[in-house]
This record gives structure tokens, C-alpha cells and sequence, in this order.
């Protein structure tokens, strides 16, 4: 399975993300990222109304009506606060969430990125995922470095149908972090024992990097 | 004056055709109680504005199981495969808008505002044949404003008056779907005297509610379970 | 002095309110109607934020962070709410006030309405005013009919600037009612012991009238 | 970590030729420490975002007299005498706009929305040179969204981390000006530790909200009176 390659990427992003931030964790990877924060104290966001959000509760404890945005039920920490849905997309699309962490189908070399709908199926669902890309103050990408069936995600151009127009500015792998600056994708840091030969093998987008290949 | 109404009472104010506003989020705050009673009649053709349309056979789900409805406009239908097939059987239609967008439309419906410029989906599919304009510099789509004939919504308690306040998270879109429908009814889990909630507390005010219904379900160990 | 032309045209105003009816009162005559509701209860709003306004408070009780639109101390009602600007105004733009009663400083024979500037002098207040001849359910004109020098208040058309399109739907002075529709107005009834030749007279609008010079 | 400010720090957070956003109606929910701290600065060419502009020598007004303004937009300025000589006079330009238009234009600037079409004012003066648009058969305005610099709002509570309730109608503009600006200076009458405001009654969450000056100034026979 490639759980330690999931909780590797969680794991690295927690380096990224600062004490106190507001942070939107998105579905899949970004979840795991709550369990290893350490010291580090975040304010998560739920875009269905809650700032603050805390952990699961017990069993006993369970509200049906505390959930997060995964549907799943959660607790709330000391500050948190309630509000309806218009007034938890004004705070995402306002920008004033610093952070969402985003899972991908794809992200392309300029930052655009896919995380919606796969062409030829039914297109039935879009949630939360475009405005949390159109307004969060940085968007870092987690996502495994191939898909299932081996194609990239990081690509040239996406082939999947954009979130929107609005680039994400990080994206880490279990084999490498990559920035994004005026539309170039460029290396930050390797994370497996690839070399950077190989990783321009399995990675579709074109990235720049230096001469030691990281640490732009 | 009473607004409390039996849940035998409450479909003779929806007609075949009508665009119901339907608050919750997955299960959370949704209006079980009038959904089953929604079921239980004869009404057809429904529109449904709901971010989902529940899970199969379960809250708005019943709903579409049932044959009552011929579109919905929402966010994500993904979680009930009866609402996939039913699209790609062509029964029913749908209309996915960004979660954001759909809040706002409706919140700009209840609010005598005909549309707004918004930045989410700029340049994607769901942007398709939406006028854009460029505003200071930045790109936004217009969104047209949602009313609906009918909204129903689901809140924690309610005084006598209809003031409303929700629990936790199954606040959601209620409190919009409250203001935008020419009819608003409210199925609550408690009604207290009026005078018990407090005015900074109230999130609903009562000039938004024509109609209570108490709901027939509590929860139970992490699912919603019919009370009677 | 003209109070008791006042009070008369409020407690008349009354007439035409229904139990339970959410309305806002405008500053002037309108804040008179408070005081002549009798047995009649109604669910007053407070652009500033409160639905359920209740009246004045003895001076001990004064919080000047509860106050009406007028900027005068108040209290609530049970039952009150209390909300920001921005979602007061979407009440009263939404068409969720059952009526507003506004003074005027004029209104024409079609019920458009004029009542917040005049022409030639500095205009530099508008408040609600605009907002609620826009959004509201009905409205209701209370003033006295002719302006301090003289002047007929209601005319064939504005001279002065327009608070919008939205027409009125009634309009009360100390002689008479009239009601609008179709952009033709008509008398109602006589309040003072005026003829229709005399009422004709002194009105600057023309409206129309039955065989009785009433009741239509 | 902390947000606590004392009222002669937080004017460094300004500049000249800034826009702030000011909340309050009349005296009410106006941050009058703040206003105070700015008059005795060296700040000038300040635009102003505020319902009204106070009156003569209070609140606002103060500004105006101290010289710091040259631009205010708000909804109703005839109760400073002051503001009208000022625009009479050429010192002070002035943007009128409805009160429930400038109230939705600042919740659109802190929600991500480029502008709105509203109903209110169509067919007027304060109509003139704004787009318009049938949206189903009606008729709208196009009215941009406002940001702002600064915010400087007044509340009730606060609690260390900056989550905000108000007193009564003293709420009136301050949540939507906390949500516009770039950085918002909250004034607050008392300040509780974190988890004393419920989940359910905080009016603005503390992501709005960057410092938090206590107010000098306490309620007294219907009066503002400063108590330092």
C-alpha cells in the first residue's frame, strides 16, 4: 500500500505550515496531515461552518451534526466559532484562509491544477474545491507522484478540467517538493533516493532545478 | 398566528413543479422528517436546490428514489449513485455549481440582489456561457441570484415565533435556504418559549418562518434515527 | 402648530396595519405610530439591526448601543433578534418587511417617491431611505399635504430627486387617502371636512375620484 | 502571538493617503479610542468607509476637524454640519451610497465578490453612471465591491485570540468592515479569556480580526463618557 508514502507527504507539508494558521485541509492526504503536527498548533477551517475544528470524538461523543467537511464527525477546540455556509465561503473566497492543502487529479507546470472531475465520466460533483482555489492566500498540493495506473499528475498541460485559473504555489510528493513562481515549476527539495535524472523520468511537467539539483 | 404545523399538514403548501431550497449538508441539518412526508405524497416534477441530494435512499435520496423529482442544483451529487444513474439515464436533470456559488446565489436571492461577480470558477467548465468581467484587474463571472417556491430547512430549536438557532455544523445552508423561499418551513428538534432565545443568539429570525414542523427523528450513535 | 395633523394621520396609518405585521417606520411622522397602535401589536424593524424594537427605556436603563435608526435609546421585544447591517438590508431589499411607512418631501400622481434631497441644497444623506422604497412589501406615505411654504407634497411630477422606481402603494395626509395602482391615483377617503373641489384644489396631482368623492 | 494593543501602538499600522473602514451607527459601535489614537497622530489624506462621518467634534467628526480627511463614502452625512461646510467648501470629497448598498459592497469586498446587482436606487441620481441590467424582467445596478486598508471596528468582547461579539444594535456595520480590510484593529470593551464566547455566539471568528485596542471610553446616562 502506499500509506507511508501518504503520511510522508502529510508529514513534509506540516513543515510548510506555520503556528496559528487558518488551513483547509481538503480530502485524502491533506486529513492525515492533523496527526502530525507535533507542537504545532493550527486553526483548521471546515468549510460546512466551523473554524477550529478538533479531532475525532469518542464514540459516546458523537454529534451528527458536528461533522467536518469529509462528513465525518469532529470536535470543536477552545475559540472555535459557527457560521453558515455563505459566510464560510465568504471567509475562504475573501482570502483569508491562509492556507489549503489540496489533493489532485493533476497540476500542470505553470501551478494550474485539477481536482474535480475525470473527462468521460459523469462530472456530478464539485464541492468546495474551486473556491477554495480561487480564494485561499496559498495553496499547496499533496499528492502521490503517479497516478494508480502509473500515468503522472504532475503534467504539462492538464488534460482534466481545471479548477480555475488561480496557480497553486506548492506541491509536494513522496519523491520531491516543487514550487511555483510566475509560471515556472521549480525543484525545492528531493525526497526519495531519486535522482534528478530519474525524476524528470516520471514526472510529466517540465521543472527547473539547480546544480545540485534542489534548494532554490 | 400559530406556526407549528402537523407533519400531515405542511405538502399542501408545495404544488407538482415547485423549486423546493433544501437545507443540509450530507445528512447534517437536513429536513428528514419533511422529506418523508414529501415522500409519502403525490406531488411530481420537483426542482431541488440542495448541496446533495443525500446518499441512496437516505434523506434527500428517498426523494429521487420516490420518481418526485426532474432536476437538482447543487455542489456534489457524487455521494448518491441513484442521482449518477439517474442523470445518465436522463431522468433527471442537474446543475452543479461551486459550493460558494451556491450559497451566495441563494443568500443574493433572499436579499433582493439579482447577481454577483464571483472569482470561483473563473476559466473552468462551470464558467461555460457565464458572462465574465474584469474588475479592478481581476477576473469574475456573473452568477444569477436562486429563490425557490418552497424552502425547507432544518434547525436545532425554535421559539413560538419561528426564531431559529441550529446545532453545531447542521447550521450549513439553512439559514439561507430560510431567506429565499417564498414559503419557509422549519422542522426543529425542540420548541421553547418565546423569550428563551436570547436576541444575539437567534440566527433565524422569526419574519423568515411561515411554518414548524417537529422533527420525528433524534440522534443515535452517530446516525439519525426515527423517534416514532 | 400641526401635531394634531399629525397624530391623526398615524393613528389613520394605523387603520391600515395588520396585527402582526413586520414594518419599519421612517423618521418623522411614522414614529409617531407607536403610540396609537392600542390592542394592535406589531413586530417593528430597526435598519440597524433589530427586528422586535420596543419603546423608549426610563433614562436609568439607556444603553446607547441599543438605539433605533432615528438614533434615539430603545429596548427589544420578546422575540427580538439582533443582526448586522448588511443582513438588515437584505431583509428589507429581500421583500421580507411587510410594509414601510416613509415621509415624503414629495410624491407624484404614479406613487414614485421623493425623500431624501432637495434640489439646490447640499445632498449628502441618504441613509436607508433608498433601500426600503426598493425592497419593501408595501409602502405606506404618511405627510402632511402641502410643505411648510405652502407647497402641494403631492404633484404631477417630481421636482425633486427620486428615491427610485418602486412606486407607492398608499399615501395618508391630514385631508385625505389615496391609493396608487396602475400609476393612477385615487382617492380613498376624506379625513378632514374638505370637499373633492376643495382637495382638488390644493393637491398638485390629479386623481380620481367616485360619484361619493370616496371609497373606491 | 499576542493581539493585545495599547492605543498608542496601533497607529503605526496606518498610513497616509490609507482608506480605512470604519464601523458604527452614529455614536453607536464607533471605536472612539481608535478615532482618538489617529487624531492625535501625525496621519493625514485619510479616505474614510463609514456610514456616517460622527458628528461636529465627536466621533468621526473629530477627524474631519483635526484635518486628517480628504474623502469620505458612507450613506448620511448631514449630521455633521461639519462634513457638509467641508464638501461646500471643497476640502472633503464625498461619496454618497445607499445604507444597505455600502453594507453589502464591504461584505463583498471581504468575501472575494467583484460586485453586486442590487435593486435599491435604480432609476436615481445616485444611479448615474452605473451600469445597468434587467436580470428576469428587473431592474439592477451594478455597485462594485469595497476594500479597504485599515478596518477599525468597535465590539463588545473579545477574547485573547480575537473572536468578537457586540453590544445590541452596536453591531451594525463593524462585522462586515472586519471582514474588508487589510488589517483590522478591533476596540473592545472588555476582553475574556479564550473558550468564555461560545462556538455559537461569536459574531466575527478571529481569522478577521489582527490587534485589539481597549476601549478608555464607558457608557454613562446615555453618553459616551471617557473614563481615563
Amino acid at each position: 500500500m502506499n500509506q507511508f508514502e501518504r503520511i510522508k507527504i502529510a508529514k513534509r507539508i506540516v513543515q510548510e505550515l506555520k503556528q496559528g494558521q487558518f488551513v483547509n485541509l481538503g480530502v485524502g492526504i491533506p486529513t492525515l496531515i492533523p496527526d502530525y503536527l507535533g507542537e504545532k498548533k493550527l486553526v483548521l477551517q471546515s468549510e460546512n461552518g466551523l473554524l477550529g475544528m478538533g479531532p475525532t470524538p469518542p464514540a459516546a461523543e458523537v454529534n451528527m451534526d458536528l461533522i467536518s467537511a469529509s462528513k465525518a464527525p469532529i470536535t470543536m477546540e477552545i475559540g472555535a466559532s459557527l457560521f453558515d455556509s455563505s459566510n464560510s465561503f465568504a471567509m475562504i473566497r475573501g482570502g483569508h484562509i491562509d492556507v489549503a492543502v489540496l489533493g489532485v487529479l493533476q497540476v500542470d507546470q505553470t501551478g494550474e491544477l485539477a481536482n474535480w472531475a475525470v473527462p468521460g465520466q459523469t462530472i456530478l460533483g464539485v464541492g468546495g474545491a474551486m473556491d477554495l482555489v480561487a480564494g485561499a492566500k496559498e495553496i499547496i498540493v499533496a499528492t502521490l507522484h503517479s497516478s494508480k495506473n502509473g500515468d503522472p499528475k504532475l503534467v504539462k498541460e492538464l488534460t482534466f478540467p481545471s479548477s480555475g485559473i488561480r496557480k497553486a504555489d506548492l506541491v509536494v510528493t513522496e519523491h520531491a517538493v516543487f514550487k511555483f513562481e510566475e509560471g515556472t515549476m521549480k525543484l525545492v527539495e528531493i525526497l526519495s533516493d531519486i535522482s534528478v535524472e530519474e525524476l524528470k523520468e516520471i514526472t510529466g511537467a517540465e521543472f527547473e532545478y539547480n546544480s545540485e539539483g534542489t534548494d532554490f | 398566528m400559530g406556526k407549528l404545523l402537523k407533519q400531515s399538514e405542511f405538502v399542501k403548501f408545495i404544488k407538482d413543479g415547485d423549486k423546493l431550497l433544501v437545507g443540509g449538508f450530507g445528512m447534517s441539518g437536513t429536513p428528514l422528517t419533511l422529506i418523508d412526508g414529501i415522500a409519502a405524497s403525490s406531488l411530481k416534477n420537483l426542482t431541488i436546490v440542495s448541496n446533495n441530494l443525500g446518499e441512496p435512499g437516505k434523506g434527500l435520496g428517498i426523494l429521487l428514489q420516490e420518481n418526485k423529482l426532474i432536476k437538482a442544483i447543487g455542489s456534489y451529487f457524487t455521494t448518491n449513485r441513484d442521482a449518477v444513474q439517474a442523470w445518465v439515464d436522463g431522468e433527471l436533470e442537474i446543475e452543479l455549481i461551486p459550493q460558494g456559488t451556491l450559497a451566495e446565489a441563494v443568500r443574493c436571492g433572499g436579499a433582493g440582489i439579482g447577481g454577483f461577480y464571483t472569482k470561483t470558477a473563473v476559466g473552468t467548465k462551470l464558467a461555460e456561457g457565464k458572462e465574465e468581467k474584469v474588475i479592478d484587474g481581476e477576473r469574475f463571472i456573473l452568477e444569477k441570484a436562486i429563490k425557490g417556491d418552497v424552502s425547507l430547512i432544518k434547525a436545532h430549536i425554535a421559539d413560538h415565533l419561528g426564531n431559529l438557532v441550529y446545532d453545531h455544523t447542521g447550521r450549513n445552508f439553512n439559514p439561507v435556504m430560510a431567506t429565499a423561499g417564498t414559503i419557509v418551513i422549519a422542522e426543529v428538534d425542540e420548541i421553547v418559549e418565546n423569550g428563551v432565545l436570547l436576541p444575539s443568539e437567534i440566527v433565524t429570525p422569526h419574519v423568515y418562518v411561515d411554518y414548524i414542523v417537529k422533527s420525528n427523528y433524534v440522534k443515535k450513535a452517530g446516525v439519525f434515527v426515527e423517534s416514532v
